[in-house]
């Protein structure tokens, strides 16, 4: 199984192109999408991959991993002219892409996805001690603390990324292409991964590597290559580049600050939302209140519960104990459709499990959750539906070069923004959002957050559930930081700082509120 | 600041379109065919009498698009079929002693008939959501149950209408308003009915989400249980207004009644192009499914080329080629 | 030139004794097209009621027949096709099961239900005496099962034999085979069966060797005419020393006199009843056609 | 640092334990009230009798289980095995005249039954990969094609196994082996080699990965149709070894012959815990799925207490229950 990794280590010819994308351009249908791209990728570089949703960055990872066929152009591997063979194959190769959307196989064990198409057997008979020994030692590798045996569909989703990337660990690949990979990580599971790419790296494997997040790309790459509108607009080393400048070349102006400058919140004004002792099977006796135009930040680690604790609240949960109390009616929630009715939206952070249908286009989409509003007595009304969607498409700036473009089809942040257009179509006076910002470019994170602030000032009351600490931080009025299913504190004002959530977090501060 | 970039609508729209008429040109090429065996296919008297015969299996396969499309499946409508003929059958023949021999019998008759269409529907759907059990299961249950339901009111044989209230009955299948045989027209009607339930309203809409993905449907507010229950609610409805009309045909009902409906309907969803997956739902395509499957048969029986022993073997050939025909050229994606 | 069209209407084999009616029914089209060059038979096999009433309509609207032959699937749904048929003016023969109005057919050919039901309890009696045991294997729940069951059970009435229980083996081998089984398994002494017909009692017959439970006299009472039975019978077998005769040929008859309707210088309209024969090595011969298939 | 919180193992493990134990608690259920109707039932000739019976189908589901977990569905079988036995039969009856009575004509029989089954799984496999045309679809269109096929092959009537053969093939239904028939035999290692194949191969895993996600069983550089094809063979091996064994029971084969085999195989592989939609198949399962059914039926023929004519009300409703059973408990999500 191992290929001898030693040699690469001790000769990192750094200068060598292993694999070079030369004027590859790809039309879907007649759709174009990328426009004559050329591209390069060192052994033992991590060349990072920039630019707007929608830019045609996992289009061009894809056809160099050969998922894709480029329209035109070639594709040099070793310097040599290659057709990559399709659907994977490629790995084969040594030619690995961690996919952008998630490509596990849910019904299975983590075991036989890291090993799904390569599983260690003799004859076909499956050398099962070996995977399970094996996967141990990757899950080990990667920090991940789970039961080799879990079925995907139990894991969250930082957790199943988590799980892709061991699947790409395991490959020992020497290319490897990895889309995205941070997205739904935590800044603690970012770390591990950096840590591996680094070692990889100094082994010599050629990284490609996508993020919005360009902080990591500042710190983690070599090079950065900047796509526009399927363009290729400028390769640059990353050092000496600042992070503007990076902003910049994606989206093609100037950018102002991220974060909107947020009003002070009424300490008067109505409670929306108040939630008094809700318990769960995972959560203890959360209770907090909401104000009409407050932004509520909810912060914890990954499996804290704050997921949980909201989707309780719209009736996706069963709820144990606990009241609610909705503009000063008290009630609790059956159904999804009385929370709506009731004025209250949650958007999910699983877009592609939860959030939208993959097989149906933007318009099916944008509708469905608030249907009722768009039929008269169960009649649909076409053209209303048809002025939502320019809207939408306005409003949001989503992005689709096809306009019956099919979800699945939509590139990560464009999906993302039809979520978000989707939850807003039933004009909530409360709105849950969880990791609004996923897969979302800089440019277009700058409108999300004055999205927010701006419906906030308009007198809807948000909460912010985000692993992303600058956001919570950036953007709420108060934080309420989660830890083990229950409330650990509080912050607000000069008190909402990294230190403090850190500390509530990781149960350093003991102090309980709401108790 | 680049704006959405309204382009051609382009790429998909033709593969759409082959899925669309996919089935109109094998129903068409079927036609051909027909003709070119015998000139009298497409008399008025044999397009009348396929057309009326298509209204039972098109009847039924409406209610079982809705069902396919929201992710399920019904395997008890021919057996559903046969129960409902049979009661509505003893409750018409004691009724005569009543309410005489009127049209208040049949009415009443029908009614009954909708009435335990609609329960029984509402049994297969609450089985499968609230008692969450594989649909494939609760139906071949059904089946099995309302078979044998039947044959016990049978006695093991038949159930016959009283011959004094057939007269009053008989007209509702073998009358014409307009030229064209009330089958015909409550075929269209829940036709109709169907195509505009399915595309222009939230049920529609709602069941199409469901098929698609469960989960995001939950998520969007969309009572998955409720609409999945409805389903099989418009199924059993659709099945006793097929059995109404059935039953002023034949007069009666027996354990071989409705035999292999079930999967006469399930294929003329398929044919029509809905995915027997989920998801996708196409009333217009079932409806010219329950065509062709009626349009096979009565081809057969036009020529006597073949031996009759090699009538399923015609059928099934032509079955496969005809979906096969709108099928192949899909491009490189296997859906399903 | 005046063809003669004869449609001839019959279920799909559902059952062995449907698929020898079936063979029996191409087998006389062949014959008799071939000794007349202006009948021209139209054969259409139908898979359930529905499906045959659509052949009807189908046979006078496309193929504009002279005559119907028809062996309804069953009788009171084909009583209103038959009729339109009629309707148009074609000579109407009614095969096995009779329809459920009288007067529409000229013809009527056919076995005898109940008939077939009596004698098989007339040879029981015979052979057995009060207190003896007897289980019975009936065919598809239908009509004619009903009457061949309430012929036997009529006739048996009053003897003293126990019927230990019926089942349904729907004229069915391998259901015949099964329902032996447990039958075996759940009564101790069993002294004969009534089999309802030949391919039940071969499935009987597997059973009871399986079992070792052929010896004290054991028999088994099948139904149709069978050409292995007959065989059996002609040969002497001890275990199912009789038949009933109930042929699938009955088919071919009724084309044959349908066909003389139209050659015939006699007259032909009127009921044909095959008689429920008691086939014994007596007369077997009599009743054995080794080409047929059944 | 804080590291990635653990997911609790704890709460699904019940779950599986009683999908696992659903089947079997049925199965003990059904024998207790078996015994307790009469206590012949646990008697050895009939333990014996139900094994043997239960052989055909079990063989039958093994195949179909592996179809169904790769997400496909295979209706043809109980046709398939109509017309194998046809061929086989007509085969051993003409080999008499050159061969003689002896094992090799057997044996030749047997072996061409096997191609046989390979071929037809090959062809409906085919047809539903490199055809693109739905599974449904295709083996609704063989099943139609093989029964009428052997209906032809018989002219209408019974292919009998000559009398002559049948002294050396009886043995292979009647006789046992260290007191366990041999049909039973057969059926163990089919069940053996199929839970093998299932769940140490590589091949049970991909089929497992195909009906979970056929599009990342794809990404995986997994020959999707390669393995989809190879599930329909390894069905149509099935349906022979079953044939094999079915013919020396009776020594005939008719247009009846198998008839409702495919739902009664179905129906014992969801019964056993298999996900019709695919993606999660248990031989054991299965198994026992076959064994329930055979035994519901046993059951039936111990008792009058229930009118015959409601034989299928029986059992349809210990289906449901027996299923309700093991399903019930799941937990909220609804899956399927
Ligand atoms: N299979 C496809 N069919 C049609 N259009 C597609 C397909 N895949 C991608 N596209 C389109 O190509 C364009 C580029 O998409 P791509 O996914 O490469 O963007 P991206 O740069 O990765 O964006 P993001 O940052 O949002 O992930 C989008 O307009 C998208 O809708
Ligand atoms: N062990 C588990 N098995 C199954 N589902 C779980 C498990 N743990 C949590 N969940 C579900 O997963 C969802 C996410 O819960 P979690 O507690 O991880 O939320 P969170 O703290 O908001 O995580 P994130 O930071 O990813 O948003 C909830 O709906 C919860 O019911
Ligand atoms: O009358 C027929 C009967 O004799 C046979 O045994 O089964 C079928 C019937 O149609
Ligand atoms: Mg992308
Ligand atoms: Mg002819």
């Amino acid at each position: 199984m191992d290929r001898g990794g030693s040699m690469l280590v001790e000769n990192p010819i750094a200068s060598d192109v292993l694999l070079r994308a030369e004027s590859l351009s790809k039309s879907f249908g007649t759709v174009p999408v990328l426009f004559s791209v050329s591209f390069d990728l060192k052994a033992g570089e991590v060349h990072a991959l920039i630019g707007e949703n929608g830019a045609g960055k996992s289009t061009l990872m894809k056809i160099m991993s050969g998922f894709h066929s480029p329209t035109s152009g070639r594709i040099f591997y070793n310097g040599e002219a290659v057709t990559l063979p399709p659907n994977g194959q490629a790995e084969a190769l040594g030619i690995v892409l961690i996919h952008q959307e998630l490509n596990l196989a849910e019904q299975m064990t983590v075991t036989e996805n890291i090993f799904l198409g390569r599983e260690i057997a003799k004859n076909g008979i499956l050398d099962k001690s070996a995977m399970h020994k094996r996967v141990v030692q990757i899950l080990d590798s990667v920090g991940l603390d789970i039961s080799p045996d879990t079925r995907i569909s139990q894991l969250s989703i930082a957790e199943k990324q988590m799980v892709e990337i061991a699947k790409a660990m395991s490959r020992n690949a020497r290319v490897l292409i990895m889309d995205e990979p941070t997205a739904v990580l935590t800044e603690a599971e970012t770390r591990i991964l950096f840590t591996q790419v680094d070692r990889l790296r100094k082994q010599g494997v050629a990284i490609m590597f996508v993020s919005h997040k360009l902080h990591e790309v500042s710190e983690i790459s070599d090079r950065v290559t900047i796509l526009r509108d399927g363009q290729w607009i400028a390769t640059r080393p990353t050092k000496g580049l600042a992070l503007d400048e990076m902003a910049r070349m994606m989206v093609g102006r100037e950018l102002s600050d991220l974060y909107p400058p947020i009003a002070e919140t009424d300490i008067d004004a109505d409670v929306a939302l108040r939630v008094d002792g809700l318990s769960t099977q995972n959560i203890h006796n959360v209770s907090f209140e909401l104000r009409s135009g407050e932004i509520l930040g909810f912060s914890g680690l990954v499996g804290s519960g704050r997921t949980e604790v909201f989707e309780a609240i719209c009736g996706l949960v069963p709820m144990r104990n606990g009241s609610i109390t909705t503009f000063g009616q008290s009630g609790r929630f059956a159904t999804v459709a009385q929370a709506r009715n009731a004025g209250i939206v949650y958007l999910t952070k699983d877009r592609k499990g939860k959030g939208l249908l993959l097989q149906e286009g933007m318009q099916t989409n944008l509708t469905l959750l608030a249907l009722p509003q768009f039929a008269k007595r169960l009649m649909l009304n076409k053209k209303q539906e048809e002025a939502a969607l320019a809207r939408a498409v306005r409003r949001f700036d989503i992005r689709a070069r096809d306009p019956n473009v099919l979800a699945k089809d939509m590139s990560g942040g464009n999906q993302q923004k039809l979520l978000l257009a989707k939850v807003m179509e039933a004009n909530p006076k409360i709105v849950i959002i969880d990791e609004p910002t996923r897969g979302i470019d800089v440019g277009t994170k700058q409108q999300i957050y004055h999205f927010i602030a701006a419906l906030a000032a308009e007198g809807v009351s948000i909460v912010v559930i985000s692993s992303e600490m600058p956001e919570v931080i950036g953007i709420s009025h108060r934080v309420i930081v989660m830890r083990d299913g229950q409330i650990a504190g509080t912050l607000t004002g000069d008190a909402i700082n990294e230190t403090q959530i850190v500390r509530y977090a990781a149960g350093l501060n003991e102090e309980k509120m709401h108790a | 600041m680049p704006d959405t970039a309204q382009t051609q609508p382009a790429s998909n729209k033709p593969k759409i379109d082959l899925k669309m008429y996919g089935p109109a040109i094998a129903l068409a090429l079927l036609c051909i065919l027909g003709f070119s065996l015998n000139t009298a296919f497409l008399s008025e008297g044999n397009i009348t009498n396929l057309l009326t015969r298509s209204a039972f299996i098109g009847i039924i396969a409406v209610g079982a698009t809705f069902v396919i499309t929201a992710g399920g499946i019904d395997l008890s409508v021919g057996s559903m079929a046969a129960a409902i003929a049979g009661v509505m059958i003893i409750l018409m023949n004691s009724l005569i002693d009543v309410l005489g021999t009127g049209t208040l019998t049949v009415v009443i008759g029908a009614t009954s008939a909708i009435i335990l269409g609609a329960l029984a529907g509402l049994a297969n759907g609450l089985l499968t959501t609230k008692g969450k059990i594989e649909a494939f299961i609760v139906t071949l249950g059904t089946m099995g149950i309302f078979r044998s339901l039947v044959t016990y009111f049978a006695d093991g044989g038949t159930l016959s209408l009283s011959f004094e209230i057939r007269g009053t009955y008989r007209p509702v299948y073998y009358e014409s308003i307009l030229g064209v045989p009330i089958p015909v027209w409550v075929f269209i009607m829940v036709a109709i009915s169907g195509w505009f339930l399915m595309n222009r309203t939230t049920f529609g809409r709602y069941c199409t989400a469901i098929g698609s993905n469960e989960h995001v449907a939950q998520y969007s507010a969309i009572n998955v249980n409720k609409i999945k229950t409805w389903t099989y609610v418009i199924q059993g409805l659709c099945v006793a207004l097929a059995t109404v009309i059935y039953v002023p045909r034949l007069g009666s009902a027996s354990s071989s009644t409705g035999v292999l409906w079930e999967l006469e309907a399930i294929a003329a969803v398929i044919i029509g192009g809905t995915v027997l997956k989920g998801g996708y739902g196409r009333i217009g395509g079932t409806i010219l499914g329950a065509l062709i499957l009626t349009t096979i048969g009565n081809i057969l029986n036009f020529t006597d080329l073949v031996s009759n022993y090699l009538n399923g073997t015609m059928q099934g050939l032509i079955i496969i080629v005809a979906v096969w025909l709108q099928r192949a050229d899909w491009g490189g994606k296997s859906k399903t | 030139q005046d063809t003669i069209k004869i449609g001839v209407s019959y279920p799909t084999p559902t059952h062995a004794w449907a698929a020898g009616m079936n063979w029996h029914a191409e087998q006389a089209e062949a014959r008799l097209e071939a000794l007349y060059p202006d009948i021209d038979l139209i054969l259409i096999n139908s898979p359930d009621p529905a499906s045959q009433a659509s052949a009807l309509e189908d046979l006078v609207s496309i193929h504009a027949i002279d005559a119907l032959v028809v062996l309804p699937f069953e009788s009171e749904p084909l009583t209103d096709p038959v009729l339109n048929v009629k309707e148009s003016g074609a000579l109407i023969t009614v095969v096995d099961r009779g329809l459920s109005q009288p007067g529409i057919e000229d013809i009527y050919v056919a076995g005898n239900n109940p008939e077939l039901g009596r004698v098989s309890a007339q040879y029981m009696k015979t052979r057995l005496e009060s207190g003896d045991n007897i289980v019975i294997l009936r065919g598809i729940p239908t009509v004619i099962d009903n009457e061949r069951f309430d012929g036997f059970m009529a006739e048996i009435e009053g003897t003293g034999i126990n019927v230990l229980d019926h089942k349904h083996a729907n004229w069915n081998r391998d259901d015949g085979f099964e329902v032996m089984q447990d039958f075996l398994s759940r009564f101790p002494d069993i002294d004969a069966v009534w089999a309802q017909d030949d391919d039940i009692a071969i499935g009987v017959v597997a059973a009871l060797e399986q079992a070792g439970r052929t010896g004290d006299g054991m028999f088994v009472v099948g139904g149709a005419g069978m050409k292995e039975t007959i065989r059996g019978i002609m040969d002497g077998n001890e275990l199912v020393p009789v038949d009933v005769l109930y042929p699938p040929s009955m088919i071919a008859t009724a084309m044959d006199v349908t066909v003389a309707a139209f050659k015939s210088n006699g007259p032909v309209a009127g009921r044909y009843i095959l008689g429920a024969t008691l086939i014994t090595p007596e007369n077997a011969e009599a009743f054995y056609f080794p080409d047929s298939p059944f």
